[in-house]
């Protein structure tokens, strides 16, 4: 392992690297393709920081993403703050909801608990429209305009690399296998003195914090957001797909789950127009029989390989 | 997404993607994404097929520049981000060499950024929002009249009969809140006391408690601005409900044909909005509505012919300056002053309509007939008794 | 006697949960007739045996023949139309059904409306309790009055073997008397019982034959009464 | 002053007692048994101790103060730990990474002495398994060396012998032993009569959520209503 | 501009709700025969809901019969694709955690709504049939809502009295309070599940037939309906069926004073919260008994 590391490090590096060089050569599409993919990354990586980790299935984390668009979008039109601590302001918005939430939901189990934030982020969304004094109700936010998708590319690009990171952190430490404990048995744990509803809470927040902040990036890019399209319970789902595609509880299954389920999405929208919900359903019914650990999954199991890969 | 896009994708570390050789000299090619599933699949498909007579009335006279046209478009799923990534795709990657707008006010409002950042001229001919026009942005141009303005007939038909009091809904969106704000204020202006306004959420089906409380308001005009499903639900529970304003509009939804079809004797006296029928005495626009019956085999709806209109315009604009050049074509099409089949054409210095006229239909007998303005008009307001 | 064949044979089953066994080449044998014990320590994998045997647990190696027909890994739903019925640990009764009902139920796979009835008389005269309380909802009876519930609707079937797990479970002294009076009582009345239980004395003094097992692994078996005596055992499970 | 008096304690489910007005009281440093019949009780008692149940009457007190209305967590870390009857190892986790959950302080630290923990039960070559992976009598053990991880000064041991075999029994009842001669105070369920008889000093017995006799073991086994309850005669 | 209540017009959302909450009862108690017996919360309920709205729709089309003469069609339609499902991929979930089967229903009800999508196309259509009321009063009652109000509360009574007294319907209560003894008891509880799920799909199909003569049909319509059923035997308490009748009644007249008191806008919202304040304070429902 130690022996390896060196190895893994300058390929991690090389790979980030390439990632930043490659705007002096991909298309503005292509940027901006990569821009969408590392915001897939950051938004599985985090659901896999709470619900990988605990097993508590946040079926709404979309909230998190909306609810940082929102403050971004709010802080630069209605206070001109610069996108960038904007964005993230975004996250810690982001981090005071899943407070907020946090507090009543996780005490509810199982389905109950995903059922409950998929109804908060429709509550959300209600209210997001309903304060339209703030937040322009229906008629959405729209943004000045302003061309920074290069900045916004490396925001991005280091968010999702952010979240990656956080996620390997966690897993080594032994916050990380207190998290796990929740998801293995939540009795046991807190009979061996871990105080459970903390850990949760906490990995709430930590996994709200990046929703926010690429909320906020996406809203910015974009330059017009309104309800309906930031709190899109398909966004949700997509993010658990790609976690369980990839693996759920790993570092890097979140990563490769997003990178193959994007490109799919990609490379299959332009061909088949009208199947492609289809082919998303399909995908998703295969992914939860056929492999329900996910890729990295099946191979931590099968060859005895840390959660780290 | 293209091979080579996944190439580009699947080899950045080699970085070896990227740069294309350049679209050599063939058909001029327009690029343009629209909601072809999701929310607004309908009233998208619509306009593709406007875009797609028109590529195909454009190369029957010869093309454009001596070029035959082609139109790329894509579907961005009803999703604004969907849509502002396939511009950049379009522009981008497949070098089109023009485009179109998408559909929604929304989605025009996310995908302007894009056309702006890369100078590409984009005529957006469902986007019926004035204030995308009005943040400085110098290549996209406006072709409906605004939504602001969807429902002036009413309110000057009601004022012109005396009505005193007026009630307005929405769905709490883009496009039919901006209506309802529009509609208030046309409404204050003609001296009509706004007694009730209340907006719904979108998708929402149950309209009981509202319709109870606008009941209870006693209006003489009730003015919902909508999209069909809502429209078709509301119409329905009035006559459950019991709820007969003196005047009853829709803004989206009243002007289409299945709206009578669903409704049937329901859909009777409702007024409905439409920026255009085919009944308009507007050059072509019988030609056109025969040629897209006949290409398509049903009838088209405002969103096909504003579609077709728009690329019409553009192509206008084009055959003025002799070139494709964005900056020139701007400079034409800010000076264009024409009427199509789709009806008057003028923009503002900032790309903003203000000669389309919206007129204002009734159901009379299963049919529609234009009650408003008094100069399209092909008959007069009915009242229930 | 040695001409009549084992009611049930069940031949060196290793079984368990995911991938940890809990059975070791654990072979059983039931005569018509007889009641058997099985004891053992807790953890001993005397209820995995049984739900092996029923069929909730398929095993990994040996096989189940049950009137020498193999039924290894047969549902229990088809295991009990052979005419094996199970009465599972706790005593677990529907308990929003009334005691009709779960009699009822457990004659579920009786179509004969006659038979039913007649299966219902044996059981309200063994239990005559049931037939007071029949119109009450199992869950709110006594401890001692539901497993009287859900050995009665075992017995709906007319079954030729019933598997009891730990029936005196829980059960206070009284019950736990008069329950193993009724098991004496059933074999009079013919029918065949296998019984996994905790109250080692108990189970040993009623039972023809008996098991102990440990650690998943047969340890002794033998006639009721001899394993009692035995010191061996003796210092097992009564700490002398 | 006791160090745990459990006093009157009451808990019952849908309107059966389960645990039905028991009081006892351990002193520091001795090793009790609590032993009766399945379902007489004994696990939810634990679960009544350590916060896992809520009581519907009575009081629990630890070094002097209630524990009762606390979180599990909270009553845990005051210094009770427990094992449980039906084994409750983190299955995805590894051996070592099940000891190093609660620990706190230098990393290295934590393992070294999870390793030392593991070596006295014989697992320390399997401190990188999947702890799912390890037979039933492993996880016992690793469940067992878990609970010493926070050095409790009170250990609940629920039926640590059941489903260990007998060469690692010894180790673990040596174990437990020497956990008493360095000031811990034990309570363990067992059903094994060898291993209450040979390690408690002193015992409760429970029938029916009640205590129906404490005393030595000796004494115990003499009871004419524990072996009515008990032994079943 | 303030509208002031009137007496009246709280009546008549009361009337409103309670015409509503028949259909909620209805169609959630499927929702709940299925998580009751498999514990599974089917995604795809609404969307079912839907297929029965369409075929109404089209057999109303095609042969002009009055529409809720299709009611047993598409019951009976629907029945059979609810055991189809189950037997071709909802039982490989049932005991798997649950995220499993919210996806897999969820995958199953993105791909029918797509389906439908591509079959009968996103138009709008509507069954054109008993749209006017009739007044009581001062209270004006639809004619299609009562018509739908007294099958919806039939086929509920119809249904309890099924698992009440019939011996499929014993069996399937029997596997939803214990599996285990169930199975001993003889039931197959394989084919239970198949029941199950086919009975809850024909219950979806009644809902989608007495709704698609209220409003109008298009493929999406059946989401909410999901969730509406979700909320309702929620608040009843899951598992427990009559339950699903008090929350359908609480529902759907919650909904309707919270939009006659508040806004439209905040029904949906207020329907959510009171979800995850039942659901804090009770965690098994209204009804429901000590979870386990």
């Amino acid at each position: 392992m130690s022996a390896r590391r060196p190895m893994v490090l300058v390929l991690i590096a090389v790979g980030l690297a390439a990632l930043a060089a490659y705007p002096t050569v991909g298309t503005g599409y292509g940027v901006r393709a990569m821009l969408q993919l590392f915001m897939w990354i950051a938004l599985a990586g985090s659901w896999n920081l709470v619900s990988g980790l605990t097993g508590y299935v946040s079926f709404g984390h979309v909230a998190f993403f909306g609810i940082g668009s929102y403050a971004t979008a709010i802080l630069i039109t209605r206070a001109a703050w610069p996108w960038l601590p904007a964005s993230l302001a975004g996250g810690v918005a982001a981090a005071v909801l899943a407070l907020v939430i946090g507090y009543p939901c996780l005490r509810l189990k199982g389905p109950y608990f995903a059922i409950a934030m998929l109804g908060l982020n429709e509550v959300l969304r209600v209210l997001v429209s309903y304060f339209e004094g703030l937040t322009g109700g229906g008629l959405g936010l729209s943004l000045p305009t302003l061309q920074a998708t290069l900045p916004i590319y490396y925001v991005m690009g280091a968010t999702a690399a952010a979240v990656t990171l956080l996620t390997y952190l966690i897993l080594t430490s032994r916050f990380g296998l207190r998290l796990m404990t929740i998801r293995e048995d939540e009795i046991a744990a807190e009979a061996l003195g871990i105080d459970t509803f903390r850990h949760k809470l906490s990995a709430l927040l930590l996994s709200a914090v990046g929703p926010g902040i690429v909320g906020g990036l996406a809203a910015r890019d974009q330059g017009y957001i309104e309800p309906i399209s930031v709190f899109p319970l398909a966004t949700t789902i997509t993010m658990i797909v790609m976690v369980l595609f990839g693996g759920k509880g790993t570092v890097w299954g979140p990563v490769l789950g997003a990178a193959v389920l994007f490109v799919f999405q990609e490379a299959v929208w332009a061909r088949f127009i009208y199947l492609h919900q289809l082919l998303f359903g399909a995908i998703i019914i295969a992914v939860v029989l056929l492999m329900p650990r996910g890729v990295l999954g099946l191979l931590q199991l099968k060859y005895r390989l840390p959660r780290t890969i | 997404m293209t091979p080579r896009a996944l190439g580009s994708l699947v080899l950045i570390v080699a970085a070896a993607g990227g740069t294309l050789p350049a679209a050599a000299q063939g058909p001029i090619r327009i690029g343009a994404s629209l909601s072809l599933t999701g929310t607004y699949a309908e009233p998208g498909r619509f306009q593709s097929e406007g875009y797609k007579l028109c590529e195909k009335d454009l190369n029957a006279r010869g093309g454009l520049l001596g070029r035959k046209v082609e139109m790329v478009v894509y579907d961005d799923q009803s999703m604004p981000a969907t849509g502002v990534r396939l511009y950049e795709k379009l522009i981008t990657e497949d070098k089109v060499d023009a485009v179109m707008g998408p559909y929604s006010s929304a989605i025009s409002e996310a995908v302007a950024n894009v056309t702006e950042k890369y100078k590409k001229v984009m005529v957006a001919p469902l986007a019926a929002t004035t204030s995308i026009f009005k943040k400085g942005r110098r290549y996209a141009f406006m072709m409906v009249s605004p939504a602001e303005v969807y429902l002036e007939g009413l309110v000057d038909i009601a004022a012109k009969r005396g009505y005193k009091t007026i009630a307005i809904i929405n769905e709490d969106t883009l496009f039919p809140k901006s209506s309802a704000q529009g509609t208030e204020e046309l409404a204050r202006k003609a001296g009509l006391q706004v007694v009730f306004k209340e907006a719904y959420p979108k998708g929402n089906q149950d309209f009981s408690g509202l319709l109870t409380k606008l009941k209870a308001s006693n209006p003489d005009v009730l003015a919902a601005a909508t999209y069909f499903d809502d429209a078709v639900a509301i119409a329905r529970q009035m006559k459950e409900l019991d709820v007969n304003p003196r005047m009853f509009a829709v803004t989206v939804g009243g002007d289409i044909p299945r709206f009578q079809e669903l409704l049937k004797q329901t859909a009777e006296y409702i007024y409905g909005s439409s920026q255009w029928e085919p009944t308009l005495p507007y050059p072509g626009a019988k030609e056109f509505h025969d040629a897209y019956q006949k290409e398509f085999k049903h009838e088209p709806s405002y969103h096909a012919a504003a579609g077709y209109a728009g690329c019409v315009i553009y192509a206008e604009g084009v055959k003025k300056v002799g070139t494709l050049d964005a900056d020139k074509v701007r400079e034409a099409l800010l000076a264009l002053k024409t009427r199509t089949m789709f009806g008057d054409y003028q923009v503002d210095k900032d790309g903003a309509q203000i000669a389309h006229k919206t007129v204002l239909l009734q159901w009379q007998e299963g049919k529609r007939v234009v009650v408003w303005p008094d100069d399209l008009a092909n008959g007069k307001p009915r009242f229930p008794r | 006697m040695i001409a009549a064949p084992p009611l049930l044979v069940a031949e060196a089953l290793t079984a368990g949960y995911g991938r940890i066994d809990i059975l070791h080449d654990v072979s059983l044998r039931v005569n018509v007739h007889e009641i058997v014990s099985i004891i053992g320590p807790n953890g001993a994998g005397k209820s995995t045996a049984f739900k092996t045997i029923v069929g909730f647990l398929t095993p990994r190696h040996g096989r189940v023949l049950f009137d020498g027909e193999e039924v290894t890994g047969v549902r229990p739903n088809l295991v009990l139309r052979r005419g094996l019925a199970y009465v599972p640990q706790g005593r677990i009764v529907f308990p929003q059904m009334t005691v009709l009902e779960n009699l009822e139920m457990g004659a579920y796979i009786e179509r004969d409306r006659a038979r039913v009835a007649a299966a219902l008389e044996r059981v309200y005269a063994l239990f005559p309790v049931l037939a007071e309380r029949r119109r009450q909802k199992a869950g709110t009876m006594s401890g001692g009055e539901q497993q009287m519930v859900a050995i009665g609707r075992a017995l709906m079937t007319t079954p030729r073997l019933i598997m009891l797990d730990e029936p005196s479970l829980g059960l206070s002294p009284k019950f736990v008397t008069l329950i193993f009076e009724k098991l004496v009582e059933m074999r009079s009345a013919g029918y065949t019982l296998m019984l996994v239980e905790q109250n080692a004395v108990r189970a040993l003094g009623i039972a023809d034959r008996a098991y102990v097992l440990e650690l998943g692994r047969n340890r002794f078996e033998g006639p009721g009464a001899q394993l009692l005596a035995d010191p061996e055992v003796k210092r097992l499970y009564l700490g002398g | 002053m006791a160090f745990l008096a459990v006093e009157g304690v009451r808990k019952s489910f849908g309107g059966v007692a389960a645990v039905n007005g028991v009081s006892f009281a351990l002193e520091a440093g001795r090793i009790y048994g609590l032993i009766g019949p399945n379902g007489s009780g004994k696990t939810t008692l634990f679960n009544c101790i350590t916060g896992l149940e809520r009581l519907d009457a009575g009081r629990v007190t630890f070094k002097g103060e209630r524990i009762d209305r606390l979180r599990p967590y909270r009553i845990a870390n005051r210094g009770i730990g427990r094992t449980f009857q039906v084994i409750r190892v983190f299955p995805e986790l590894t051996a070592l990474e099940n000891l190093l959950v609660v620990t706190r302080g230098p990393r290295v630290d934590a393992e070294r002495r999870g390793r030392e923990l593991l070596e006295l039960v014989k697992l320390e070559r399997l401190a990188g398994e999947y702890a799912g992976n390890l037979s039933y009598g492993q996880q016992k053990l690793v469940e067992f060396v878990r609970v010493l991880m926070t050095d409790p000064a009170l250990i609940l041991l629920d039926e640590p012998a059941a489903g260990v075999n007998r060469t690692l029994l010894n180790d673990l009842l040596a174990a437990v032993a020497r956990l008493r001669d360095q000031g811990r105070t034990i309570l363990l369920v067992e059903h094994d009569m060898k291993v209450v008889m040979g390690l408690c000093e002193m015992v409760f017995v429970l029938d029916h959520g009640e205590k129906i006799a404490e005393g030595p073991p000796g004494l115990i086994q003499a009871d004419e209503r524990v072996i009515e309850a008990y032994f079943g005669r | 501009m303030n509208v002031v209540l009137t007496p009246v017009m709280i009546g008549q959302v009361i009337i409103s709700g309670i015409l509503a909450g028949a259909l909620y009862a209805m169609v959630a108690l499927g929702l709940a025969l299925i998580f009751g017996v498999m514990r599974v919360i089917n995604i795809a309920h609404g969307p079912l809901l839907m297929l029965g709205a369409y075929g109404t729709y089209f057999l109303w089309q095609a042969t002009g019969v009055n529409p809720y003469l299709t009611l047993p069609v598409t019951m009976a339609a629907l029945f059979v694709l609810g055991v189809l499902l189950q037997r071709a991929l909802v039982f490989r979930v049932v005991d798997a955690p649950e995220l499993s089967s919210l996806l897999l229903t969820f995958g199953v009800s993105i791909a029918l709504v797509n389906l439908a999508q591509l079959a009968f196309t996103s138009d709008l259509r509507a069954v054109e049939f008993l749209t006017a009321s009739f007044r009581l009063g001062p209270f004006a009652f639809s004619k299609s809502r009562l018509v739908a109000f007294a099958v919806a509360a039939a086929i509920t009574a119809g249904a309890f009295v099924f698992l009440q007294s019939t011996r499929l319907g014993k069996a399937i209560r029997a596997t939803s309070q214990s599996r285990e003894v169930a199975m001993v008891c003889g039931i197959d509880v394989q084919r239970i599940h198949l029941l199950t799920f086919g009975l809850a799909s024909a219950l979806a199909a009644a809902g989608g037939t007495l709704i698609a003569v209220i409003v109008a049909i298009q493929p999406e319509m059946g989401q909410i309906w999901t969730f509406k059923s979700f909320l309702v035997i929620v608040l009843g308490g899951a598992g427990n069926y009559p339950g699903a009748l008090v929350g359908g009644l609480l529902l759907g007249l919650v909904e309707q004073l919270a939009s006659l008191f508040l806004t439209t806008q905040l029904s949906e919202a207020v329907a959510y919260v009171l979800l995850v304040v039942v659901l804090l304070i009770r965690p098994s429902g209204l009804l429901g008994g000590r979870q386990t």
